[in-house]
């Protein structure tokens, strides 16, 4: 069925990101490259716990026939690393205010050359 | 004497609740609140010193968070603390502790002290539970603790300019090795099912996949230890934060070191040994990678020193030289496993972990004094302070002797050691080392001229000694240097030497949970 | 191209191969090779923590000291923003 | 921030106690439904940043004070590690469930089987579900406001 397109999209999103994060001038755009890095990571994390044809792992839903749960385990990972991106992300966006505020620009070339 | 079988748990969880109850204490008044921190971390190190005893004298001590004994498959989180983990986490609670001290009169004019001492307390937490933890994924999540907190701390002078913008480049570095980290551990959970850094171990046959997980962690804990290539971020973070916080960066940058040991040496045991399809044995090639990329740091942390004109700078790289001989020693004892000199390697590189810990800190808390008394942090405008200053200048003539390995200091026990097995390995490894000390003490000696001796500057002229306590701080150090110094012997025989076997003996660590061990 | 533009480059490609051999050789999408934890977690997690919710169970009881550390990093997170911030306060 | 127009303000006043209480109800239904104390809390997080938007962050920063969410936040954490630490010194191990089979408060074991756990089966999962929201709230919501007062302060100087 969906052979392994989870897979490709996990490595464009890990490749979008490196390549902003390594060639983008912005400040702002280097902050989007990390959290699309994150999210490559996490989708990766979160599609090692799915079965083909599995359910989610919540009791109620399991209906009587003798059909498998998805692993619990990749999904709680996830989630502390999902919080674990707010919480980088949040501190990224305090410093480039600050970041703002002193030099007045947000280009990194600019920024470094300021500073001497 | 029975020592209480949570220790372990209770030497991450007292700092953690010290850090969430600062707040709360420092609404009532600052005073209660300086004594409340140092109170906790000296709680926290007399329990680290409690486990070290412990387990120096019954072996490995594992705890599980959760349940009394242990489910299989491995389910729950535990810690499995050995002598390696308690020799870092010896050095990590001495270092916060000193740091804490120092800052309190260092800190006094500062605003945002609540904020400060959280995180100085959420960072201990943080180092201490990567140093303690027997789970993967744990360790990545207190890896992101610490990286977090410190960056936090690196950025503490919002004033000026040039502190954020190391923060900024701080905190995306550490992003990045994180994630990286994050992905290697997704990776090997994929395959084997496993967290638990024991039943990893048990259950790698080293496939392709894993080849990519260990080149994916070595980097990103190299990267976070601040080895050669991608130091960048190490100069400007300890040269632009404030002098407490460069002393508890380096411990905090040790603990990674620590982190890169673990999982060479214990995830990474038992498929040590396998020749790879090319005929080389793993351990050799990673051994030389390690060498090699130490090599490249010394000779740019040295280097780099001798050009730089602000004092902090060039107290960072010459911790980057520093960083670079612990890596030496380290690629060393990895390249040559089973032999006799490749364990003196690995034993100079553990206790050179300790004794740089101790000397960089020194010199930063100088760093520290010299600003906290004269404003004035680049050496061309400094001169004549050991007229007025003369506790400072005699600690910064131990700090230096101790850096630069000079008999009496405790740098060159371990120096002398890793000059001794690098030279079996590789005779020019060792002139390399030699001459990287040498320089050391040549950039050292010109900054003790420029700074301590030098004409009377009118400007300095009433320049008045440091406050006592932190005189008492670094007096601390001084001392712990000088000890070390006189009696290597001593500290070698009953800390470094468990550390160095309990790291070699990889499988007592494993068949402690996966072998039915409690 | 200037010199350390080659060199992003070249450092971009080299970590592109790593994460692409990586995904090409992960087990195919839905056949887990090894699942001997999980099934434990899901054939007693409600009775052990008599949670209808498995990945809850899993968050709070069986790794509940890696919550523990999610809610400090939060709680740093926040501790981190004010203190950038601190100086705005009394404008 | 400037403050909405009229008609978004009523609207925002109309929504905003029904996206709290649902996001409550995920918070307290953590260990029945998919949710927990960090969904939650965010959910109800960004209820409160609508009403920051909304209104305009000169009104908000009026009402709430950055201090007394901080408290709140510092109540949730030792809320979360107190719980920890009763697991220590009931259950004799750091973290351990010791409210699951004790007929106390969430303590009583649902029969096996699908659906059977209520609302009063989770153990000390709720109570941690509680105190994580708790601190997630007063934590995000501190963020956002925080934040709110670079844009006021950076309007009328630049320093």
């Amino acid at each position: 069925m969906i052979f392994n397109i989870p897979y490709i999209a996990v490595v464009a999103l890990i490749l979008i990101g490196l390549y902003a994060i390594i060639f983008k001038r912005n400040l702002i755009k280097i902050v989007i490259g990390v959290t699309l890095i994150e999210s490559g990571v996490n989708l990766f994390l979160i599609t090692l716990g799915y079965r083909t044809g599995s359910v989610a792992p919540i009791y109620t839903s399991k209906p009587q026939g003798a059909n498998i749960m998805a692993l619990p385990v990749p999904q709680a990972l996830t989630l502390t690393s999902i919080v674990i991106g707010v919480a980088v992300l949040a501190l990224m966006l305090s410093l480039v205010i600050f970041i703002y505020r002193h030099y007045g620009t947000l280009d990194v070339k600019k920024v470094r050359r300021l500073k001497e | 004497m029975n020592i209480p079988e949570y220790t372990p748990a209770l030497v991450v969880a007292i700092p953690l609740l010290g850090a969430f109850l600062t707040p709360l204490v420092g609404r009532v008044n600052d005073k209660l609140r300086n004594i409340f921190v140092i109170l906790i971390l000296a709680i926290n190190a007399m329990l680290v010193a409690l486990l070290s005893y412990d387990v120096l004298v019954n072996g490995i001590q594992t705890y599980i968070f959760g349940a009394k004994d242990l489910s299989y498959p491995i389910v729950r989180i535990l810690f499995e603390v050995d002598a390696m983990s308690v020799f870092m986490a010896i050095i990590g609670s001495i270092v916060l502790l000193v740091a804490v001290i120092y800052s309190w009169a260092f800190m006094k004019e500062n605003t945002g002290l609540d904020k400060y001492y959280t995180l100085i307390l959420l960072l201990t937490a943080g180092m201490l539970g990567m140093m303690l933890t027997g789970d993967m994924f744990n360790f990545f999540v207190f890896l992101e603790i610490t990286s977090i907190s410190s960056c936090a701390l690196i950025a503490f002078r919002t004033d000026s300019a040039e502190s954020i913008e190391a923060a900024f480049k701080y905190i995306v570095v550490s992003a990045i090795g994180a994630l990286f980290v994050l992905f290697a551990i997704a990776l090997l959970y994929g395959q084997y099912d496993a967290l638990n850094i024991a039943a990893l171990s048990n259950a790698i046959q080293y496939t392709f996949l894993d080849k990519i997980a260990l080149v994916l962690l070595i980097a990103a804990l190299g990267m976070k230890s601040g080895i050669a290539p991608m130091h960048m971020w190490l100069p400007d973070s300890y040269g632009k934060a404030p002098a407490t916080i460069s002393l508890v960066l380096v411990s905090a940058t040790l603990a990674s070191l620590y982190g890169a040991l673990r999982v060479i040496f214990t995830l990474y045991g038992n498929v040590l040994s396998t020749i790879s399809n090319s005929g080389i044995p793993l351990n050799v090639s990673i051994g030389w990678l390690i060498i090699a990329l130490a090599v490249v740091s010394i000779i740019i942390g040295v280097i780099m020193a001798l050009i730089q004109s602000d004092f902090k700078r060039l107290i960072a790289y010459g911790a980057v030289a520093e960083i670079g001989y612990m890596f030496l020693a380290i690629g060393t004892g990895i390249a040559a496993l089973g032999t006799q000199y490749g364990e003196t390697a690995l034993t100079g590189g553990i206790f050179h972990i300790m004794n740089d810990a101790m000397d960089v800190g020194l010199l930063f808390l100088v760093a520290g004094a010299i600003y906290y008394s004269t404003k004035e942090s680049s050496l061309n405008k400094m001169g004549g302070f050991a007229r007025n200053m003369k506790y400072t200048t005699i600690l910064f003539i131990i700090g230096f002797l101790a850096v630069s390995g000079i008999p009496p200091m405790n740098g060159f026990a371990s120096k002398l050691l890793i000059y001794e097995s690098t030279f079996m390995l590789n005779p020019i490894l060792a002139i390399i080392a030699i001459l990287g000390s040498i320089l050391l003490l040549a950039i050292f000696v010109k900054v003790f001229y420029s700074a301590f001796m030098g004409p009377e500057i009118p400007r300095f002229k009433n320049v008045k000694e440091v406050p006592k306590s932190m005189l008492f701080a670094m007096g601390i150090i001084a001392c712990i240097i000088i000890f070390f110094g006189l009696f290597p012997e001593l500290v070698i025989t009953n800390i470094v030497e468990p550390a160095k076997n309990a790291l070699m003996g990889y499988s007592g660590y494993v068949s402690q949970i996966v072998g039915g061990g409690i | 191209m200037s010199k350390r533009n080659i060199v992003a480059v070249l450092f971009f490609c080299l970590v592109a191969v790593f994460f692409i051999f990586a995904a090409l050789l992960m087990h195919p999408f839905g056949e887990i090779e090894e699942s001997s934890m999980d099934d434990y977690i899901i054939n007693n997690a409600q009775q052990d923590t008599g949670a209808n919710n498995g990945v809850t169970s899993v968050v709070f009881d069986y790794r509940g000291f890696d919550t523990l550390g999610e809610a400090t990093i939060l709680f740093t997170a926040v501790a981190s923003v004010i203190m950038i911030f601190r100086r705005l306060k009394n404008d | 921030m400037t403050e909405m127009s009229k008609i978004v303000k009523t609207i925002t006043a109309i929504t905003f106690p029904f996206v709290t209480i649902y996001g409550l109800y995920i918070i307290m239904h953590g260990h029945l439904t998919p949710g927990g104390g960090f969904q939650g809390g965010a959910v109800v997080a960004s209820a409160c940043a609508m009403i920051l938007v909304a209104y305009g962050s000169k009104w908000v920063l009026d009402r709430v004070k950055e201090k007394n969410l901080s408290v709140f936040e510092s109540l949730g954490a030792i809320g979360f590690i107190g719980i920890a630490f009763f697991g220590l010194i009931f259950g004799a191990v750091f973290f351990k469930n010791f409210l699951v089979g004790s007929n106390f408060l969430f303590g009583i074991i649902p029969a096996s089987g699908s659906g059977l756990a209520d609302i009063n089966t989770g153990g000390v999962l709720p109570l941690m579900n509680l105190a994580v929201g708790l601190k997630v709230i007063a934590g995000l919501f501190a963020i956002v406001l925080v934040m709110a007062y670079a844009t006021t302060s950076y309007k009328e100087g630049k320093k």
